[in-house]
């Protein structure tokens, strides 16, 4: 796609975010943001700084610390004519707001029988490492992706995240995305022009012909490295984003485990009862009878989110964790 | 802490058409919960109904002061307020029955009935659910410029849910356009708020900067009286409004809920009916003051009760949706 | 385990649980119910009445609606001596509770270094077809299942109801008990003795060779019914409930399938990104080598509950749908 | 809404003794802080840092009115809370700094510092989300007869939150022995409170039954005394109770807050610092009532100093947790 566009430049995901955010609200005065420390302050992580400039107080609103009210207000705003885009600061605070968004939110449409319309979007951060502990560095996403009536965004690049908000932003339904703390310095090229990435698409981040591993948000990084590094064992590795989660493209989960016969699914949340088990899932009805053995599930281990770094650390996938998975999948260990 | 009924009242400042389609109103609601009773004993309509009879005069009062495109969010116990906002009765009666012909197709029932063509964001089967929806609609009015507002029907249980402060406490930082209706039955099901109410619920609006008024919520008059100033002043760029309405159901939580004796005396509910309906003292009223005779009043049941018998029969004769249409509308 | 007992009466779900529950006030003095209508009311379904004539209004305490309210006074009490029964009327409405069990009950033990603890129970409803809506009718355990630091527990028998609460009552550990409303009223035998049931261990409901159903709460009703159909095909159907889901006892379940080679998994929850997908996942990965097919999910439709009898009936599982995908996969339809 | 440093107050009436420990508590926090900062800003401490540092004479006065084994809840900015509860500097430090010696063997850290035997219930890093916890240990110490009370510290940005609405609402109707102390600094992060708080904060608890008092969070005495007043009330049975101390914090929202002219100004930060330390206030008063004379002050800050390089240093010294222990303690 980045092709088909004219000059690419490098952004990060944060910027890119930002860019998405500015150019839609100029697009369609009735989108507008509301949460915490959004407006002067642009957020903790800085992402949305400046915009309250250019839009104004009304359009980029801060909130008191009420997450369950201003998302129920989002919720209303969006029935009667307005693009709320809500702020949560931490996703680990997603709780608060679950009665809205899965009682309200992803329900209105169908219990009215097609009759309102709830157009809004939730960004949530997700992910660990930054000793921010167990009530701040969760990734609690398999929650909404349960829930019918949501659509779950994943971004993992700044091409991703600028073209998946865009399409959020215009989507009729409620989107949350999860962007990863970890991730807003990434860089990658962001074409000038106006694109936009349909949801139910995965991309595939590196073609391979021995193993597939199927990485969401952060861990695509990580999938990416490791397949790197197995370079060195002659495995060819082919990384697949399912940018998406709900809707999901099964297909193209399933053509790749078919081809590869090997699969490792990544994804940061909780390891147990998580998306990680929807993948696998997905790929181990799909592909049964191409597959050479069973689908490896690497998450973030099952437990609160410790601390102190060597115990963090200890939680969450890394390139090594996965070169080893890779190799014992591969018969080469 | 409300007032009672002004029997002394000389004359309304209301005109005599308005006074009686609002009677109109409130015989249609008690018609309606009537023979959504009987089909619901008679096992024609599914899942639960809890009933408004006996709150009338609040819906009634409320959205007669309320233009046709002000929003309103309701609740479980909403009926009253949908038909009060101007719902086709033969549609609700079909999303009752869980009808193709519902207001939902079928999908919502009782406890869902939403309108866009009347302003109804939608009943509510999560108490306090709507209180987001209903400020975030007065954030749209403002912000469009519409001069809508937004009003907000709730029980007193639903004054159990913080999302309630925090959104009031919203809704004065921006000044929004919306009314706050909180219908005091007394009871949370089958626990008397004394259980579940502590402190001073005005107060308690104060405390977030929205003012209030309490009203005796069966009398008609008082109500839209009321409404219509906490509306006037909301639509006026006034911010949030609080309207504290006493009032009683005359029936079950829900029309299972025969055996009630253990939670409120039959004296209570003896009382209340005969002192406290608020259609028989609006009729009274009525033709004390002339304004409609005995026969006057008999013609408008008459014609309403014609009315909900045809919707029940178009509600009755319609068809259920057929089973493939349960995964169509998840997503617009 | 019924016959090392005593003298076996029949009682239903709803009298085991509340003779549970009494024979539990009455030993520890700490054990408290706390949640709407639990008093006079007995709950809405009657589970808990008679309770407060015995105990009285502060042991069987009725609370204002504030679900997020009673749910973190329940955590703040079990910390301090106290043994609390949060009493959830609809589990639908544990939306509004996820922060406080999410963030608070399950992670306080592992965050103050296993200091505190947290030895509460919360009770909420499941399950679909009571013409309740989209509301009143949501199975949502997979959240909960997600969560490291609690435990879930999803009874199917008047037997293993009183066996399990007991279990759960006395564990030092917050555990949410998961009532499929339709099944108070399923009769069964419930022996006069004392006993508990561990977490962690599976119950085999009925021994098969052909064909294994690993079903939770009413599911395994449902299940056992279907296995009663098959037998007029020559499909002997072994039917397991786990019991509980956290703890899993994934041991049973892997023996069972490698044994039979043809697995459907079912649970009422909505069908993506929930409970069938890690319990596939278990079996699909510890019994690779012996499966014949790739593991069946079935649950309920990935839609909002709706109201209209025809749609609800549609999107749930009955032993006619389960029959004709156990057919399929025994390759016999 | 509250009142100055009273310094035309002739004698106080607490006792030299305890004046004097308020006075070392005050100093241990801010220099525990300071460290805090230290080791913060050389990259020796992971994670986040909020500093208590200019609101210390509210826990220290609140917690000297408290009884060893009473509870106590605290929050992302709990190192003072705790300190003024008894904790081990130690033991604090080493879990700021993810030490396997530290109150949470590293698993916590500076926003989940817990210690049952000071009472301690724990910091918490969601805004307001240990106010149901507070209810609930007061719960339990009216059922179990105990005589404790439980405080429940918060800042201005958790009234927020409707959980506290909700519990306050519990607490009334229960008769619960807690004490909702508000520490009122004027900041949600990066959000003045004039943003996010509307009505009035002693009007909300009011509204839900709990009594509420305002004080000076800047004059460690008024503290304690209104402290001990409502503590003393709990404790007699008198219900849940409300302190609201106004206060400030001295630094940015968390040490890496360090541009702050875009939400506050330095002139306002001066003010504070000069006009309102609670530690100068203090000092200033012990030696000018001469209770004690500034070398005894001077003494007792070396003696806390002291103190507290030897808790850094054993923090710094002690072993980081080995991986292996990442999967325990989750279950007890
Ligand atoms: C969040 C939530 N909790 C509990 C319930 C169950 N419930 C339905 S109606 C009701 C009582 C509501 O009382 P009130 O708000 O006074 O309304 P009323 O029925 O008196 O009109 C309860 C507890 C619910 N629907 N939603
Ligand atoms: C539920 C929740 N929302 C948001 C946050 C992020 N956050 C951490 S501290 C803070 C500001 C808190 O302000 P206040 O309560 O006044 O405490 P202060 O920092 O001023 O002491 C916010 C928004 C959080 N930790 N929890
Ligand atoms: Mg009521
Ligand atoms: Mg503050």
């Amino acid at each position: 796609m980045p092709e088909t566009q004219t000059a690419v430049r490098e952004l990060t995901i944060g910027e890119a975010i930002k860019e998405t955010l500015a150019e839609e609200m100029r697009r369609d005065p009735t989108v507008f943001i509301l949460g915490e420390d959004v407006a002067e302050a642009g957020t903790v992580y800085k992402v949305l700084s400046g915009l309250v400039d250019e839009f104004g107080p009304e359009r980029v609103l801060d909130t008191p610390i009420s997450e369950a009210g201003f998302a129920g207000i989002a919720v209303g705003a969006a029935m009667t004519g307005m693009r709320p885009i809500v702020d949560i600061m931490f996703g680990d605070f997603i709780g608060l707001t679950m009665d809205q968004m899965v009682n309200q939110a992803a329900k209105i449409h169908y219990m009215s029988g097609g009759k309102w319309k709830v157009p809004m979007v939730m960004r949530a951060t997700m992910g660990a490492t930054r000793r921010s502990a167990a009530q701040h560095s969760q990734s609690l996403h398999a929650w909404l992706c349960h829930i019918p009536g949501l659509k779950v965004v994943m971004p993992s690049t700044p091409y991703d995240a600028k073209g998946l908000w865009k399409t959020a932003i215009r989507d009729d339904n409620p989107v949350v995305i999860f962007e990863d703390k970890m991730m807003y310095r990434l860089k990658g090229p962001v074409p000038e022009g106006e694109y936009t990435i349909p949801f139910g698409v995965a991309d595939i981040k590196r073609a391979g012909e021995d193993l597939t591993i199927v990485a969401t948000s952060s861990m695509v990084q990580v999938a990416l490295g490791a397949a790197k590094l197995l370079e060195e064992y002659d495995i060819s590795t082919e990384v697949i984003d399912p940018r998406t989660l709900w809707p999901l493209d099964e297909k193209t989960l399933i053509e790749s485990a078919r081809k590869t016969s090997r699969v490792i699914v990544m994804d940061e949340g909780y390891g147990r009862y998580g998306v990680n088990a929807e993948l696998a899932s997905v790929i181990a009805e799909g592909a049964f009878y191409d597959l050479e053995a069973p689908v490896k599930r690497i998450g973030a281990m099952h437990v609160p989110i410790p601390f102190s770094p060597p115990l963090e650390d200890a939680t969450v996938p890394t390139e090594q964790s996965v070169l080893e998975a890779a190799l014992a999948l591969c018969g080469k260990s | 802490m409300t007032t009672a009924v002004d029997r002394s009242r000389p004359f309304s400042n209301i005109d005599s058409e308005l006074l009686l389609r609002m009677y109109r109103r409130m015989i249609m609601i008690r018609l309606f919960e009537e023979q959504a009773n009987d089909l619901y004993t008679r096992a024609l309509m599914p899942g639960l109904a809890h009933l408004y009879s006996g709150e009338e005069a609040i819906a009634v009062g409320v959205c007669e002061a309320l233009r046709p495109d002000d929003y309103i969010t309701s609740t479980h116990r909403g009926h009253g307020h949908c038909v009060a906002k101007g719902a086709a009765l033969d549609r609700m009666f079909a999303e009752l029955l869980g009808k193709e012909a519902g207001y939902c197709k079928g999908k919502g029932g009782s406890m869902h009935i939403a309108d866009p063509d009347t302003g109804n964001l939608g009943a509510n089967a999560i108490v306090g659910g709507s209180m987001g929806i209903a400020t975030g609609a007065a954030l749209s009015a403002k912000r469009l410029g519409t001069g809508q507002v937004a009003v907000c029907f709730f029980g007193d249980g639903a004054l159990g849910q913080g999302l309630l402060y925090e959104v009031m406490n919203m809704a004065t930082l921006w000044k929004l356009p919306v009314i706050y209706v909180c219908e005091n039955n007394l009871y949370n099901e089958y626990t008397h708020n004394s259980e579940t109410i502590a402190g001073d619920i005005l107060t308690r609006a104060k405390g977030f900067g929205v003012p209030g008024e309490s009203v005796d919520g069966q009398d008609v008059q008082a109500v839209y009286n009321t409404a219509k100033k906490l509306i006037d002043s909301a639509r006026a760029g006034g911010g949030p409004q609080f309207l504290l309405c006493s009032t009683y159901r005359f029936t079950g939580h829900h029309v299972g809920d025969i055996k009630r004796d253990y939670y409120r005396s039959k004296e209570e509910e003896q009382h209340w009916k005969t002192e406290r309906d608020p259609i028989t003292l609006f009729s009274d009223w009525l033709a004390a003051e002339k304004i409609a005779d005995r026969e006057k009043l008999n013609q408008i049941d008459a014609d309403v009760r014609a009315e909900i018998e045809k919707a029940v029969a178009f509600a009755m004769e319609s068809p259920y949706p057929s089973a493939d249409k349960a995964d169509q509308d998840i997503y617009a």
